[in-house]
């Protein structure tokens, strides 16, 4: 179960007072009623499913009910920031994204140090 | 026997132990009465009493015994009942504490434990090596499941599962602390008080009923001065008496999550004769630590030879837990055979508590000299560069055969029990739970915490500290406080050994057992590193090494060794096996804990509920909430009931609870331009006192959901959902609004229980809420379909809705929740009054579906687009965006030949078809038969008397008249396909 | 001809806990859902006679009403039966959004020394008094259901909840009560 | 290969069965093969086992970067069943079970296909509605799925809770009695033995870390862990990590890859004959031969490459079990464990080729790809040495997220298990 920082609430919450909700920072085209069918198909299904850091929305859905936006480590589970809905995509602390990830136990069990 | 302490057992020894024998407990093993201690394990009361036999193993239905004093017991697997319905399998007679009046059964035998049938599996295992089952049992072809499968499955399993309901209950809660400290022995009570000195919050937590750990066995620590069980019992009090410390025992820490989240079971009243009514059986702890101090310890090992598993045959540190502790003797003559220094020890407690000790025979040449000096002096035996290579006896031991390394100078040796160690390994599960890495101490060959992947630190035996002054200064130093605190062991051990033991090795084909449980030997690893299974995984999963309910606590550094050297490979390029939660197994029930019953999962109930319950009515589930499905009168079933209800309402009036329905207040100046993004319809011409029947699409252009929407104000409106989608659709919004469209002001609260919201439907729907309603004209003119007011009814303040899900005059009144059952009263004693009645969902079902109208999620799957439902209409062509407009356009969603939803009327009326019949048009066309599509509503309609269904058909609205067939498992039905209107097709009963 | 209208509440009648925690259905209430942008929220702490809390977690109490904070633009105001709260709104000036709740939500008072931990039978914030103080106030789950959660005394809370999901709160609430004694 | 057999079981128990050879070899990869399969798993095992036999196409590495079956394949709850309700995806799951009804013969390998029988349980209104619409297409489509009724299920599964008192009363349940279990490694055991002995290269420890492309943007060969491999052909069949490897060739997929956990219990006598499933309350389960009850949870809600999950799914889901069978609440919980399952929005696979010339993709088959195995693997042979799908998977290009054509299973209220 995470530890979600909720950037409205400005604590450390429960995952069960969370829902996620997709990938961060993909706009709704201004003109969607005119782009093409592959331009639909990228903007509405396509996603870029990182291994590693990956941005991504969160709602506080049964908190201060906003959606966020939060860097987390898909490898490790470990959130490196999480920030508020409408902010651009940010940079990372320094010691955030160059922390070597604990890799999946697929990766341990092989073959241990 | 008699409850009196002389009858606590010939191996109980006077003055030896803990226990007070003032206090016994009476239990029975299969059906015999046996006296006990309170305090006593199952198994130190049974060694007690000279029982050794316990159970018998999973595949060769071998003779087994109580190999170890702790969790990691692989043998003696026990059923433990209270009543019938109390019982529980598979419990580890190790840990079960003995309380007055326990039956206990052995368990995977017949007829006896003594005499087990299936026992014949061990003369027929040179077949069943590992993974024998893969390679045979395929012919016939039909034999696995019929023939073999069934023959399997009788003889593997273990426990016998509970037959009855189980009617204890358990407790949950949830925790948070600043240090939780796992395992309160030496280290974790230092570092327990370390870190609450700082004022930490802590949790300590021990699997134990008291303290003290490894301090259970060894009596030779001495801490502070003082002896170090009696130091630990100390410090526990104090740390019980400190505020800020929570100490748990009997509590197993059985998963170590993410981000710092640990499950924990408490086992509450399992160990208790009469426990109260109120007391839990067990209580699930998730805590939420900001800081972990692992002080696991460290799990002893048995050596692997041949025979090594008769019962009798135990662990060095068990035998002196029994003796320390519970002041049980494991035997009257006693071997040992060792690999490491920890085994002396126990041999000496038991010499000075006058047990005789046979030999002990180490398989190394070299050992410490302290402890040599003292076998000496105590005139015990030691044979050096010696090994067991076999032993002897059916149901227990009575001979170890002995020989020098390299087989010479064989020879019997009888003793009534054996006590081995092939040294210690580190507890590292919780550690490696915690997605740790581990690093392999090749000089003490084991494996050690190296990376942490939580904040999270390991102390003491679990981090490969041994000496007991470095393990208290780590311990102090992990709690981040300062103590002046010391203490001293008698011995320094050494040695220790992974692998096959002499006269196990590769060439021979002699039973040395590695995982007990699952009969798992030496030379299955090597059968498995034959068949090329050279993944750790591989061997674990081809011979089931590890996979047992113990999950290979002492088997695992044995296997691994052993397939390293068949591989040729250093160990740690061999790797370990996942160690995965949880640690021991635990409970459902305690994972479960109150979501049982009616806490299983909420009951919705509308304000009105207990009125229709008292009017007879049945409910459905619908989501979480209950609705009144319909309400029969005496010596009514389901259809006579639907049948009048229906004519009811269209020939009277009928009053309905529509409560349920999703209610969301859209408030702001920016509410009608918002609408308009979010449903396909145009809301910015709806006046206010209107209303309006609005389609919801997501992006991809299908049915979301649907509802009417009321504007009661410019910047108020009041939309409705279906029952189901309520909050997803409220989730759906508050994300297009929070995310695309912040810049609109605008907001939205769900208010589906603010109202409870009487329906009151036909033709005397207004003369029934007419004498309710104030400060509205509710004629036709002023009043028509599709329109809403505030207004009050019966003095509250009210929404009255003209809108018809039935295609009669109707009216939607809602009221404050709180003032739902009064209204409610009031309204139907007038309509019962008038020849009305009281309907249910079934018969909104079956009216709606005369009129054609439509329900998402029954009509429509997620597939459907406006105009496949023939809502084309409800998609505004003049706006310039909404969500779903371009989804709509897709070439797939705009193709010929789509599934459109029509009208099936069957050729003979009477026959109804059946929801979820599919329609082909030609019925004799060989399987796989083109399906055009399938029934999605189908009714006996009592006002068309005849019945009525809808359907979804590919290019069905170009099918009119056209003649279809529904294919039956017994017979074809022949239908002919129609528009969606079955009654009063003008549509001119609903305007009044 | 209409007797005048009684306000059925969900859980009327109904107590329980156990000898560390006492369990009451709250008396009736008015309840609003206020939502404001934050320049919106000093008109608004006017019209009502309160200072609407805009720190997360905290609440605000004032002339027999409470707020709390729920979100950065949304709190729950409640007040005694009658007070009017959503006229007081309008009459605030500035554009907000307020619906009546007060029947869409119900409370259970929880008190006693076991209070926080059987409310923490089925909710997983942390509920010692330095993380979670007397007047903190958050929405929350509570097992299956979301509740707002207010501390009103060292060992007191109101749980506010919506109405068809009140049976199931106050059952595990007797749940939570009856293992807080031990 | 040396056959498996009783016979050959009593030979080699003669001889302390010192004389079995190893299952797969373990080659040193060659500089090129015809064909490269990313992904060791019973997918892309059995689709170079058919590669070899029914396509000729002999020179085939299959690149794992772990163990052979130790992705999903080795981490399932092994419910197989083909009752779902698309033509396209009975097409597949049927062509699957067929496959499956004689896998161990065709393998000489026993894989315990235990036909014993998936039973679904219903209920509400909606559940019926939906089930009878299954049952009515896989009858007129040839697959047997047949609704029983409340009494008629608990006299198959004795200890299952068909009181009207229940939270969630049962009133009735879809049987596929075809359906059933299989031993999931036994799969991946028998696919990797059989396409070894026809000559197919196994290559474990061997992580595909980049595609080269030619001038024409197609594949040339794979950068791995061990050094480059040449290949015109790549088939991915890497699951959760599908991903991850499309995205070396610049090929972006519509997956969502998110944990999926599963638990087994303490092993019991049998107590428990065929596998239940029941959507509304989140549940499935079976007893395996060893006894253990095998339990799938569900998925948590994020994206993750962790293999693990929350402990709220675990309890969630025994929630549900004990509910419909209060008897287990005395079991307990032996192993839980987590896999990475890649998801696709309509939650139906995507099989078939891609923009890239010479690359060929299988994936999504989020929580229900054990099922497939045999039948994705054949299509997906198909396809590699075609180069144009099979009739039966036509539908399960990645196309049809252009024109909205979706399979959606999930929407029409399926079980996706």
């Amino acid at each position: 179960m995470l530890l979600i920082h909720c950037p409205y609430c400005e604590e450390d919450r429960s995952e069960l007072e969370f829902r996620w909700a997709g990938e961060a920072h993909i706009a709704r085209p201004e003109n969607i009623a005119a782009i093409s069918d592959e331009e639909f198909a990228e903007y509405f299904f396509l996603r870029n499913n990182e291994k590693g850091l990956t941005y991504e929305r969160w709602r506080h859905i049964h908190g201060c009910g906003r959606f966020f936006n939060a860097a987390r480590d898909t490898v490790s589970d470990r959130f490196l920031m999480t920030y508020k809905a409408g902010l651009p995509k940010q940079a990372l602390p320094e010691t955030g994204a160059s922390e070597k990830t604990v890799e999946t136990y697929e990766a341990t069990e092989g073959d241990a140090r | 026997m008699s409850g009196s302490p002389d009858n606590l057992g010939a191996f109980r020894i006077k003055g030896a132990g803990r226990l007070t024998p003032a206090r016994t407990a009476r239990f029975t093993f299969d059906g015999r009465s046996y006296t006990a201690m309170e305090g006593d394990t199952v198994a130190s009361a049974l060694l007690a009493h000279g029982v050794h036999l316990v159970g018998r193993s999973f595949k060769y239905h071998r003779p087994r015994g109580i190999l170890s004093a702790g969790a990691e017991e692989p043998n003696a697997l026990i059923d433990v009942a209270r009543d019938a319905a109390r019982r529980q399998p598979n419990v580890r007679a190790t840990v079960q504490e003995v309380f007055d009046g326990a039956k206990i059964a052995s368990q995977n035998r017949w007829p006896t434990l003594k005499f087990d049938v299936s026992a014949f599996n061990d003369l027929l295992s040179p077949f069943f090596a590992a993974g024998f089952y893969y390679k045979t049992f395929m012919w016939p072809k039909e034999a696995w499941a019929k023939l073999y499968e069934p023959f399997i499955r009788r003889a593997a399993g273990l426990g016998v599962a509970p037959t009855e309901e189980d009617p204890d209950h358990y407790a949950s809660r949830y925790a948070h602390c600043d240090v939780l400290v796992a395992g309160a022995g030496v280290a974790g009570l230092t570092a327990a008080l370390s870190a609450a000195s700082t004022g930490a919050s802590v949790i300590l937590v021990d699997e134990q009923p008291e303290v003290g750990g490894a301090l259970h066995f060894d009596a030779a620590a001495t801490i502070d001065g003082k002896n170090g069980y009696d130091w630990a019992q100390g410090l526990a009090a104090k740390l019980k008496a400190m505020p800020n410390v929570t100490v748990l025992t009997r509590t197993t820490v059985f998963g170590y999550y993410n981000h710092g989240f640990l499950g924990l079971v408490e086992r509450v009243s399992d160990h208790l004769a009469r426990p109260g009514r109120d007391l839990p059986r067990e209580r699930l702890w998730q805590v939420r630590a900001k800081r972990v101090i692992l002080a696991t310890g460290s799990i002893e090992r048995h050596m692997v030879f041949a025979n090594n598993d008769r019962p009798g045959i135990m662990l060095a540190s068990a035998a002196r837990t029994f003796l320390n502790h519970h002041g049980v003797a494991v035997g009257k003559n006693v071997g040992v055979y060792t690999a490491h220094d920890s085994a002396y020890e126990a041999a000496f407690d038991l010499k000075r508590a006058g047990v005789a000790i046979a030999a002990i025979i180490d398989s190394r040449s070299h050992l410490g000299d302290a402890v040599l000096a003292e076998a000496r002096s105590l005139g015990i035996d030691v044979l050096t560069g010696h090994s067991v290579i076999n032993t002897s006896g059916r149901l227990r031991i009575s001979s170890m055969t002995v020989a020098r390394n390299g087989g010479s100078n064989a020879r019997k040796i009888p003793v009534d029990a054996l006590i081995v160690s092939a040294g210690w390994t580190p507890s590292v599960h919780l550690f490696s739970q915690s997605r740790g890495k581990l690093r392999f101490d090749e000089q003490n060959q084991r494996f050690l915490p190296d990376i942490y992947a939580q904040d999270c630190v390991s102390i003491g035996a679990c981090n490969g500290t041994d000496d007991l002054s470095d393990l208290i200064d780590e311990a102090i130093a992990a709690g981040g406080g300062s103590l002046a605190l010391s203490g001293e062991n008698r011995f320094e051990w050494t040695g220790g050994m992974i692998g096959a033991a002499e006269g196990a090795g590769p060439e021979t084909v002699v039973k040395a057992f590695i995982d007990f449980q699952h009969d798992v030997t030496a030379k299955d690893i090597r059968l498995a590193v034959r068949e090329g299974m050279h993944s750790i995984e591989h061997i674990k999963r081809f011979t089931t090494n590890g996979m047992a309910s113990d999950q290979g606590k002492l088997s695992n550094m044995h296997g691994l060794a052993i397939a390293a050297e068949m591989l040729g490979r250093p160990i740690p390029k061999v790797g370990l096996t996942t160690f995965r939660a949880p640690y021991t197994p635990v409970t459902y029930g305690t994972l479960v804990a109150h979501s049982r019953g009616l806490l299983f999962d909420p009951a919705r109930r509308t304000p009105m509920h207990d009125l229709e319950a008292a009017e007879g009515a049945e409910f459905e589930d619908v989501g979480n909430w209950k609705r009144a499905w319909y309400f029969p009168k005496r010596g009514e079933d389901m259809a006579a009931a639907v049948n009048r209800e229906c004519r009811t309402v269209r020939a009277v009036a009928g009053v309905f609870d529509a409560s349920t329905l999703g209610k969301i207040e859209v408030v702001g100046p920016d509410a009608a331009q918002f609408l308009n993004l979010l449903y396909t319809n145009a809301w910015d011409t709806l006046k206010p006192g209107k209303c309006r029947y609005g389609i919801m699409t997501r992006e991809d252009g299908f049915i979301y959901d649907d509802g009417v929407v009321g504007r009661l104000a410019e910047d108020r409106f009041h939309v409705t959902t279906t029952t189901g989608g309520a909050p997803r659709v409220l989730h759906h919004l508050e994300d297009y609004l929070q995310t695309e469209f912040p810049h609109l002001k605008v907001w939205l609260t769900s208010t589906t229980e603010q109202w409870a919201v009487i329906a009151v439907q036909g033709p005397k729907a207004r003369e029934i809420i007419q004498p309710f309603v104030e400060g509205l004209d509710l004629s036709n003119e002023a009043f028509p379909h599709m329109s809403v007011a505030e207004c009050s009814v019966m003095g509250v303040s009210a929404r009255l809705f003209r809108v018809s899900f039935t295609g009669e005059l109707g009216y939607e009144i809602n009221v404050p929740a709180d003032y739902g059952p009064a209204v409610w009263k009031a309204i139907w004693e007038q309509a019962e009054g008038m020849g009305a009645c009281l309907y249910g969902t079934e018969t909104m079902h079956v009216l709606r579906a005369e009129k054609g109208y439509i329900i998402v999620g029954q009509d429509t799957d997620g597939t459907v687009t406006p105009d496949d439902a023939g809502l084309d209409w409800a998609v505004s062509k003049k706006k310039t965006d909404f969500v779903g407009i371009r989804g709509l356009k897709r070439p797939d969603l705009v193709r010929e030949g789509r599934k459109q939803l029509v009208g099936l009327l069957t050729k003979d009326p009477a026959e109804v078809l059946e929801e979820g019949g599919q329609i082909v048009a030609d019925p004799n066309q060989p399987k796989p038969m083109t399906m055009l599509g399938h029934v999605t509503s189908s009714y006996w309609s009592e006002n068309c008397g005849r019945s009525i269904a809808l359907a979804l058909v590919a290019g069905g609205r170009a099918r009119m008249g056209e003649t279809l067939y529904v294919p039956m498992k017994d017979r074809t039905i022949e239908v002919e396909v129609t528009d969606m209107v079955f009654f009063d097709k003008q549509g001119g009963r609903i305007h009044g | 001809m209409v007797d005048p209208v009684i306000r059925s509440l969900p859980l009327s009648g109904s107590y329980g806990g156990s000898s560390a925690v006492r369990l009451e259905a709250a008396p009736p209430a008015e309840r609003l859902s206020l939502r404001a942008r934050p320049e919106d929220v000093a008109a608004l702490s006017g019209a009502l006679g309160l200072d609407l809390p805009v720190k997360p977690k905290t609440s605000a109490s004032a002339n027999g009403r409470m707020a709390l904070w729920l979100g950065p633009d949304e709190w729950l105001v409640i007040g005694e039966e009658g007070a009017g709260l959503m006229q007081e709104a309008t009459n605030s000036g500035v554009t907000h959004s307020a619906v009546d709740i007060s029947h869409r939500n119900t409370a259970i008072l929880v008190s006693g020394p076991g209070a926080a931990a059987a409310i923490n039978t089925g909710c997983p914030q942390d509920l010692s008094l330095a993380v979670f103080p007397v007047g903190a106030c958050s929405r929350t789950v509570f097992g299956k259901v979301e509740i707002v959660l207010l501390r009103t005394a060292v060992d007191a809370f109101r749980v506010e909840i919506w109405r068809s999901f009140s049976d199931y709160a106050f059952g595990l609430l007797s749940e939570g009560a009856r293992d807080a004694a031990f | 290969m040396r056959k498996y057999s009783v016979f050959a079981i009593a030979r080699e128990a003669m001889r302390a069965h010192k004389g079995w050879e190893a299952q797969w070899a373990s080659p040193e990869p060659r500089s090129s093969y015809d064909v490269v399969i990313v992904g060791a798993g019973g997918h892309g095992l059995g689709a170079a086992y058919y590669l070899a036999k029914e396509h000729g196409i002999t020179n085939v590495a299959v690149l794992e970067k772990g163990w052979l079956g130790g992705g999903n394949t080795g981490r399932n709850t092994t419910i197989i069943r083909s009752n779902y309700l698309y033509e396209e995806s009975m097409d597949i799951y049927e062509h699957s079970l067929k496959l499956w009804e004689s896998l161990s013969q065709e393998l000489n390998y026993n894989v315990m296909y235990s036909p014993r029988g998936v039973m679904m349980l219903s209920h509400n209104t909606h559940d019926m509605q939906s089930f009878k619409r299954h049952i009515n297409a896989n009858r007129l489509y040839g697959i047997d799925n047949e609704w029983l009724t409340p009494e008629q299920a608990k006299a198959l599964v004795p200890v299952l809770d068909i009181s009207k008192t229940a939270r969630y009363p049962i009133n009735g349940a879809a049987l596929q009695r075809r359906g059933g279990t299989a031993r999931h490694d036994a799969v991946a055991w028998g696919y990797a033995r059989a396409a070894s002995d026809r000559g197919v290269h196994i290559i474990q420890n061997c992580e595909v870390t980049g595609i080269r492309r030619g001038a024409n943007g197609e594949v040339t060969g794979v950068e791995t862990t061990r050094g480059f491999i040449g290949t015109k052909k790549i088939g991915v069949s890497a699951a959760g990590h599908s991903s991850v490897v499309m995205e070396m060739a610049g090929v972006r997929v519509p997956l969502h890859s998110n944990p999926l956990q599963a638990l087994v219990s303490e092993p019991l006598k049998p107590i428990f004959p065929c596998v239940v499933m029941s959507n509304t309350v989140h549940a499935y389960i079976s007893q395996s031969d060893k006894g253990e009850l095998v339990i799938g949870a569900g998925t948590d809600q994020y994206n993750s490459y962790s293999q693990t999950g929350g402990l709220q799914i675990i309890t969630h889901t025994l929630d549900a079990i004990c509910e419909l069978f209060p008897i287990f609440r005395r079991v307990k919980m032996m192993r839980q464990w987590g896999g990475i399952t890649d998801n696709t929005p309509d939650r139906s696979p995507i099989q078939g080729v891609t923009p890239v010339p010479g690359l060929f993709v299988n994936c999504g088959w989020g929580t229900g790809g054990f099922k497939a195995t045999p039948g994705s693997a054949n299509l997906f042979a198909h396809l590699i040495a075609r180069v144009e799908p099979h009739r039966l998977a036509a539908g399960l290009t990645l196309d049809r997220f252009r024109t909205g054509r979706l399979i959606d299973e999930a929407a029409a209220a399926a079980v996706a298990h």
